[in-house]
């Protein structure tokens, strides 16, 4: 199959993009409860249901970053109420180590968030987003995929013959 | 790039009425989706979960020869089912299904068309790609104990019991009091019909006892429950009674004989408004008909001094017992009904209702004792002085619908206190004022009861109480003690009204157990914002809860009256009967599985499952997943460092898949 | 019913024609019309437009025919309707000030008391029209050293806000005393600013003159930015209220509290100082400001059982559900005004509750108490039988030897 | 020249242990040598870039390069054996992932620039003087290649059709390499040829790996002990073999040293720094958050740890720092 797919590209402004991983007992219940209660928030998060928070792979959430999305937000059964015993401690755990390593990644920790939601707080999906997506749009856009073209710049110019003089002298000065 | 010769991909988007579509264009989203690799159909329509919309489905399998489906719609958790069976009808794998929840997560949160229109295409967009790589999948079946547990014998544990039970299915009924009957068997008439709430309730309470399919454990509560559907295993700890049950007759002759000749402690069934002895029963028709002795009032069991005269007179049964143990039981259960019902509201917490501060201000669960025949006062309404009130004044709505203690409307209060005006004006002669803030009088009957019972002359005043105090404080008073003045704004004609009375009864609405939160946990079920327990769906699946197997029955899922708790329970029996006749239930086939050639052995899950599903077999040097413990969770597959554990129907590259058409840059 | 930073940060700025783009603002399109704040307000009876009445006006329009009556005239800012309202409508945060500040400005004449306290406030900064000058003259009248901060600039714990009435009314000159000697007995570090400090502005006079109120937040911003200190502790529950709820919106970000619950912290330090037994039944008024809006109901409670022999009697409307003494909300000056109408003080209403206990002392936190309550002992002939007193002048009592 | 297959030998961003590894095949390479024409092999042998550029495209049989690609030398290099060569093998854990030299993609060029030319404690260089990409002197011009800022695997610079991993490949690695390339048995293009099965399959200690590891803390291999018959995992030493593509013969643990990585993860794997995090902060042995976080502290550098050898070819590759990116111009729904 080929997979070149078109995008759905608007001209809006930059708005953050949030991929959540919500457990399918808890946080993702809650997430349709505030839709059946009609909790408006901010529409810049894609939700991916797992059964449960322990399922989401530390590589999950560098696939999203790294396909473009401006931060990660798990979400999962508060302690002690994983509908699967303790996969939230695990998803706990693991975010916690994940997080050192994004930060020494340069990614500000903002941008990767762990929340208790049960399955009767929908306020609380509406507040957790609301909150992250106004810290993200303070925080500007992650766009790894932009930024890796833009290092690859670097091999575009290469590609060309040995450059004349000055062009070294002014790189040498960069 | 349409069908080219792989896989042959469906697409339908809801309108759902006006939900979806009223705010994003639809068949926008149905054309881009044509756009999509692999979409040979893309749909739009009104009802997708209409018969309609699944003959579309089905029709559209068989004339485009689709491999894949996906449905942008509501909740999966809503419909999921539904289309994987159209699906399996139209002749497809019914997991060659994704469905697109842009309805809970989109239309209904969002309120800007044109982003959520984009937001609606990544979704669409993650969901094809995702459906790619589904692949077919068997569901399996688990056989379902036929036994059934019921927790709490208040009347839907009851009804629920009989019915289960009369259905011919072993119904363990789990009570924490010395006997069933719940609140029910506290009231006195009960609204709208005014009739006698023992009348219609104790026949139903002896049916239980003699009922051979129901195991009655009163005085014991259910301490542990483990594993699942149709195979909970439970444990029930039975508090020590000191009086035998099988011994017993119930003659009551050793509460007679108790050394304490009258009563002394508070008689909690009167709401302390009487007094009784260490051994007891809560009530003349209490079931099972056996006394309970409370260890930290009985002389014998706090001091060991005691003549023993209770022994002595019960000498040739034997039945007092003074070293009995609490006991534990295991039982093994099919389906669970959660039958806890409500605590009512504390009036203290409003404290200027002066609750607890001046006697002749009582709750109404105090009333029904008191306007009770066989209550403390033989049914004789009066105050603690003996007089009897000339001047009552009823404040509806006590601890409900405020953002200080509880915010829902409790439901039975408004005609409960059109009840207790009646039967008080009935007693007394009294003249009645009921406060009220909106007269809430829904469901059958109930506006005859309210305009039956308002002709009957009670003053009814739209305001709600603000302050209560004693007429003391007030310059003019005509001398008679004990009187409270209740301050109130009457809105209608717009006066604040301070009117002295006699009696003052708070109608206190109902709230969760206090307990409600660890019997949550301990079920693995879920509450709603308030702490009653939530129904999976207020609608389509008002008894189930999000733990299959797990019933709900009467007051601990919400406020309600008799007739609807007693219908409810019906419900959850009848849930609970459909799910042990079936006799199997079907399982998600979401479990992990290890690929067994890409095993190193390593060991890493083994210890990470909750339900040692996983096994290290010696001779392949392999790990390997028992598929019946697994329950699906995935931890295992997330951690496995080689990546050679896989989950059905969350497969990584069905995930990854996911994340990449989410996000998918031009 | 405490106010929360965000809620106050919503009071900023909102005007009647914005109200409702706040959350707290919307709270009020959810009245279910219960009349609770009607039938809580100490004065809900003598309003043609108590609050309840207020939202269906709003509602419905009218709002203009509630500026034109004089039912605001009778709010004394006593939190009791939005304490109890079951939709958590701040109503006395939100709503109120901003009727009331219409209702003022339709007014064709000011009751001369309130008016007079007003330009006095304006032109000295308190509402007595004394001199500024004099504004520390108390501080001659006792032993204790008082640090004045434009005398000696240095650092220093604790801004003691004084206030108008402890430092020129004679009553409450003697909780200034009583209050300087406690706090330096418990060895605290602080300073007033004397003649530099003026009327922070109560709750009343801030919603009926909020020009006024501006200037009087300019002001003492600007002294305040002079000197350097950690916090303000302030005798006066009003002036607490405006530093908590009404500076911030003016960039002040200074950590604020009462003389009592200071006192309260260091109770275990006082405790040991307190050895002459009182033989005295208390009876404690709770102050709006302190308790209803600020939360303080044991504190103070806590302060006067700590004094050997001091027995407490609770009135029968106590701590959220205690009643005003009817000076809040401007109501100090208009005394003659409510006796023109016919209405009875809310002091001497309280009063009959205190004397229902049968105490014999009555305890106030508040500055304005203290006179009030005085005020309607004489009135009643009750000189024999209670005497008022400020919590920190019993605490004084009770040290002994002063 | 003979009809041989012709080889190809280039080295990049490396250390010079895989040209080491190549003559680790000891007599073996005589078999090698009698098989095949190395036509270029700059190490050991005197051929020239003209040499290269001199051959007919796609000439060369298969040219095995080893190292990162990190400047614009490499690139070009890279590139043209690229068009010289029917089969280019990413030789050794540089050239697969990025390798050591990989792990400077946590810094800015800048950062690095900095250290080492100017803050680093040995460095004496008042006039922070850095390497100058041209310079006259004297009337001519000495070039130097351009410092790229970015760690590259090769497969990110040029299309790679084979991976021989390890810090360095193994002899028995390249010999069947080698072999299935003389035979014609490659397996499929963008094969790594290694077992792809992780590494505990082929371990000595793997029995004494307990099947209920639930890990206190961890302890880095040079501040215990480590029994040389346990697993090491088990006695709390960060191992990465559970993550690893094994092959290797498991030669680290035989000599008492956890595995690190080198050979990269499996097939079913697209990020093994993530995968063993995943599985290793699941095994601690706490509930309680503060808990948790201290005995994962225990782990001072997760980066270092986990992506020793595979930083450039990870899921995030490189430092997003935020002061270098000034994005926020592309739209996107």
């Amino acid at each position: 199959m080929n997979e070149t797919i078109e995008t759905t590209q608007t001209a809006q402004p930059w708005r953050p993009r949030i991929v959540a991983f919500f457990c399918n007992w808890c946080t993702y219940t809650a997430a349709d409860l505030a839709g059946v209660s009609r909790m408006k928030y901010a529409p810049n998060t894609r939700i991916i249901r797992v059964m449960c928070s322990g399922r989401i792979d530390p590589q999950f959430v560098l696939e999203a970053l790294s396909e473009g999305a401006d931060g990660v937000l798990i979400g999962g059964c508060h302690p002690g109420d994983c509908h699967y015993a303790e996969g939230n401690y695990k998803a706990l755990r693991r975010f916690h180590l994940l997080r050192r390593m994004l930060i020494g990644m340069g990614i500000d920790e903002k941008r990767f968030r762990l929340e208790w939601i049960s399955a009767s707080e929908g306020d609380k999906v509406k507040t957790v987003i609301n909150d992250m997506v106004e810290q993200l749009q303070q925080l500007g856009p992650l766009d790894i995929p932009a930024r890796r073209k833009a290092w690859d710049v670097e091999l575009e110019e290469a590609k060309a013959q040995v450059p004349r003089y000055e062009e070294f002298e002014e790189a040498a000065h960069v | 790039m349409k069908g080219n010769g792989d896989i042959r991909i469906g697409f339908y988007i809801c309108h759902c009425g006006t939900n979806i579509a009223g705010l994003i264009d639809v068949a926008r989203i149905a054309e881009y989706a044509g756009t999509l690799p692999g979409v040979v159909v893309a749909r739009d329509y009104k009802y997708m979960c209409s018969d309609p919309g699944q003959d579309l489905l089905r029709e559209d399998i068989a004339a485009y020869h689709l491999m894949r489906i996906v449905v942008a719609s509501c909740s999966p958790l809503l419909h999921e089912q539904t289309f994987r069976r159209a699906a399996e009808k139209g002749g497809i794998n019914p997991y060659f299904v994704q469905m697109v929840n842009i309805r809970e997560h989109g239309t209904w949160v969002h309120d800007d068309a044109e982003y959520m229109t984009g937001k609606a295409m990544d979704m669409v967009r993650a969901a094809v790609l995702r459906v790619y790589a589904h692949q077919p999948l068997e569901r399996k079946q688990v056989p379902i104990t036929p036994d059934v547990l019921i927790v709490g014998g208040g009347i839907a544990g009851i009804h629920a019991a009989l019915t289960m039970a009369d259905a011919g299915k072993h119904v363990y009924l789990v009570e924490r009091e010395p006997t069933i009957g719940g609140h029910m068997a506290q009231f006195d008439k009960t609204f709208p019909t005014l009739d006698c709430a023992a009348c219609i309730l104790t026949p139903k309470m002896t049916a239980v006892k003699a009922h051979p399919n129901i195991t009655l454990w009163t005085w014991s509560e259910v301490e542990k429950v483990d594993g699942f559907i149709g195979n909970f295993t439970v444990t029930v700890k039975r508090k020590a009674r000191y009086v035998d049950e099988d011994l017993c007759v119930g003659c009551m002759e050793c509460i007679e004989a108790c050394i304490y000749k009258q009563g002394k402690f508070p008689d909690e069934f009167n709401m302390g408004l009487s007094k009784r002895k260490p051994i007891f029963i809560p009530f003349p028709q209490a079931v099972p008909p056996v006394p309970v002795i409370d260890p930290g009032q009985c002389l014998h069991l706090k001091k060991g001094t005691c003549k023993d005269t209770c022994v002595e007179i019960c000498a040739d049964r034997k039945a007092i017992n003074f070293e009995q143990e609490p006991e534990y039981k295991e039982i093994e259960v099919g389906a669970i009904i959660l039958a806890t019902g409500f605590t009512p509201f504390d009036a203290t917490r409003i404290p200027y209702y002066g609750y607890g501060k001046y006697p002749n201000v009582y709750t109404a669960l105090e009333l029904e004792r008191l306007v009770n025949a066989s209550g403390p006062t033989g049914g004789e309404v009066r105050l603690p002085d003996g007089r009897t009130p000339e001047r009552v004044a009823i404040v509806h709505c006590v601890g409900s619908r405020d953002e200080h203690y509880n915010r829902w409307c409790s439901r039975v209060c408004c005609m409960y206190s059109m009840k207790l005006a009646h039967l008080v004006k009935e007693k007394t002669h009294a003249e009645i004022f009921n406060f009220y803030i909106d007269m809430r009088a829904p469901g059958k009957s109930m506006e005859e009861f309210y305009n039956r019972i308002s002709s009957e002359g009670i003053h009814l005043v739209r305001g709600r109480v603000a302050d209560v105090y004693p007429e003391t404080l007030e310059k003019k008073t005509n001398g008679q003690i004990g009187r409270v003045i209740v301050q109130a704004e009457d809105t209608l004609i717009g006066r604040i009204r301070k009117i002295p009375v006699d009696m003052l009864i708070l109608s206190t609405g109902l709230q969760p157990r206090i307990d409600a939160e660890e019997i949550r946990r301990m079920f693995n079920i879920s509450c709603s914002a308030g702490g009653f327990f939530l129904e999976r769906h207020p609608k389509l699946a008002p008894v189930n809860t999000f733990t299959d197997g797990i019933f709900l029955a009467g007051t601990c899922q919400g406020p309600k009256d008799i007739p609807d708790t007693v219908a409810q329970a019906g419900a959850a029996a009848s849930e609970a009967l459909a799910l042990i006749d079936r006799g199997v239930f079907e399982l998600e086939p979401n479990t992990a599985y290890i690929m067994e050639d890409d095993c190193s052995g390593c060991k890493s899950c083994i210890p990470l499952c909750p339900y040692t599903a996983i096994a290290f077999k010696e001779e392949k040097q392999k790990a390997e997943i028992n598929e019946a413990l697994c329950k699906g969770c995935g931890t295992c597959v997330a951690s496995c460092p080689s990546g050679s554990i896989r989950q059905h129907l969350f497969e990584d590259e069905e995930i990854y898949r996911e994340i990449r058409g989410l996000l998918a840059y031009a | 019913m405490l106010a929360g930073e965000e809620v106050i940060e919503q009071m900023w700025g909102v005007s009647l024609d914005r109200l409702y783009d706040s959350d707290e603002g919307q709270r009020i399109l959810s009245c279910i019309q219960c009349g609770t704040c009607a039938g809580a307000c100490p004065y809900g009876e003598h309003m043609l437009y108590p609050p309840r009445r207020i939202i269906t006006m709003l509602k419905a329009g009218l709002i203009e025919d509630v500026f034109d009556s004089d039912s605001l005239f009778k709010c004394v800012n006593c939190y009791t309707c939005m304490t109890k309202c079951p939709r958590n409508i701040r109503l006395t945060e939100i709503l109120l000030p901003l009727v009331k500040e219409q209702s003022a400005v339709r007014l064709e004449e000011m009751p001369a008391e309130l008016q007079k306290a007003i330009e006095n406030t304006y032109r000295y900064g308190n509402t007595y029209g004394e001199s500024a000058r004099k504004r520390a003259a108390w501080i001659e009248t006792i032993e204790v050293p008082i640090r004045i901060l434009a005398k000696d600039p240095a650092p220093v714990d604790i801004l003691w806000f004084v206030e108008c009435d402890l430092s020129y009314h004679p009553r409450g000159q003697a909780a200034a005393r009583a209050t300087a000697l406690l706090f330096h007995l418990l060895g605290l570090d602080f300073a007033i600013l004397g003649p530099e400090e003026r009327c922070a502005g109560d709750c009343g006079r801030l919603s009926w003159e909020p020009g006024l109120a501006e200037t009087l937040v300019d002001y003492n911003l600007s002294i305040f930015d002079k000197y350097t200190f950690n916090r303000i502790v302030t005798n006066d529950p009003h002036a607490l209220d405006a530093f908590k709820f009404r500076y911030p919106m003016f960039a002040f970000k200074h950590k604020t509290t009462a003389t009592v619950p200071e006192l309260y912290a260091h109770l275990d330090r006082l405790k040991p100082m307190l050895t002459k037994k009182l033989d005295y039944l208390v009876t404690y008024h709770d102050s709006c400001c302190l308790g209803r809006h600020n939360g303080f109901y044991d504190e103070p409670r806590a302060l006067l059982e700590a004094i050997p022999g001091v027995r407490l009697v609770e009135m029968d409307h106590n701590r959220e559900n205690s009643i005003c003494c009817g000076g809040g909300g401007g109501g100090m000056w208009l005394d003659t005004w409510y006796k023109q109408q016919g209405i009875e003080r809310l002091s001497d209403r309280r009063l009959r509750e205190v004397i229902a206990t049968r105490a014999n002392v009555l305890a106030v936190a508040c500055p304005y108490e203290v006179s009030r309550f005085e005020d309607a002992v004489k009135l009643a002939g009750y000189e024999d039988r209670i005497i008022v007193r400020d919590i920190t002048e019993l605490l004084v009592e009770a040290i002994g030897g002063h | 020249m003979s009809d041989k297959p012709k080889i190809g030998l280039y080295w990049c961003a490396s250390c010079g242990g895989c040209e080491e590894s190549v003559v680790d095949l000891a007599e073996d390479i005589l078999d090698v040598v009698e098989a095949v024409d190395i036509i270029f092999w700059p190490v050991a042998m005197d051929f020239k870039r003209a040499d290269v550029e001199a051959m007919d495209d796609r000439s060369i049989t298969a040219t095995l390069i080893n190292g990162a690609v990190r400047t614009s030398e490499q690139e070009e290099m890279v590139r043209l054996l690229r068009r010289k060569s029917a089969v280019i093998i990413a030789y050794g854990s540089c050239a697969h992932l990025g390798g050591i030299p990989g792990m400077a993609n946590q810094f800015d060029r800048e950062q690095i620039l900095r250290y080492v030319y100017e803050d680093a404690p040995t460095v004496v260089n008042d006039e922070k003087t850095r390497p100058a990409t041209a310079h006259r002197f004297n009337g001519s011009e000495a070039t130097l290649p351009v410092f790229h800022a970015t760690v590259r695997a090769l497969d990110q610079v040029i299309d790679v059709d084979y991976y021989i991993p390890g810090c360095a490949p193994t002899p028995a690695l390249l010999k069947a390499a080698v072999e299935a390339l003389l035979t014609g048995t490659l397996p499929p293009k963008g094969t790594v040829l290694a077992p792809d099965i992780a590494l505990c399959d082929e371990c000595p200690r793997k029995e004494s790996k307990p099947e209920d590891l639930r890990i206190e803390r961890f302890h880095r291999p040079h501040a215990v002990m480590a029994d040389p018959d346990t697993c090491l995992l088990a006695q709390g030493i960060v191992c990465m073999g559970p993550a690893t593509r094994g092959g290797c013969e498991a030669l680290c643990v035989k000599g008492n040293m956890p595995c690190t990585g080198c050979f990269g993860p499996t097939s079913r794997v697209r990020d093994q720094g993530a995968k063993i995090l995943s599985s290793l902060a699941a095994s601690v042995a706490a509930d309680e958050e503060a808990d948790i976080i201290s005995i994962l502290s225990t782990i001072p550098d997760p980066i270092g740890t986990f992506y020793r050898y595979g930083l450039p070819g990870s899921l995030l590759r490189k430092l997003l720092s935020q002061s270098s990116w000034t994005g926020g111009t592309s739209h996107h729904a």
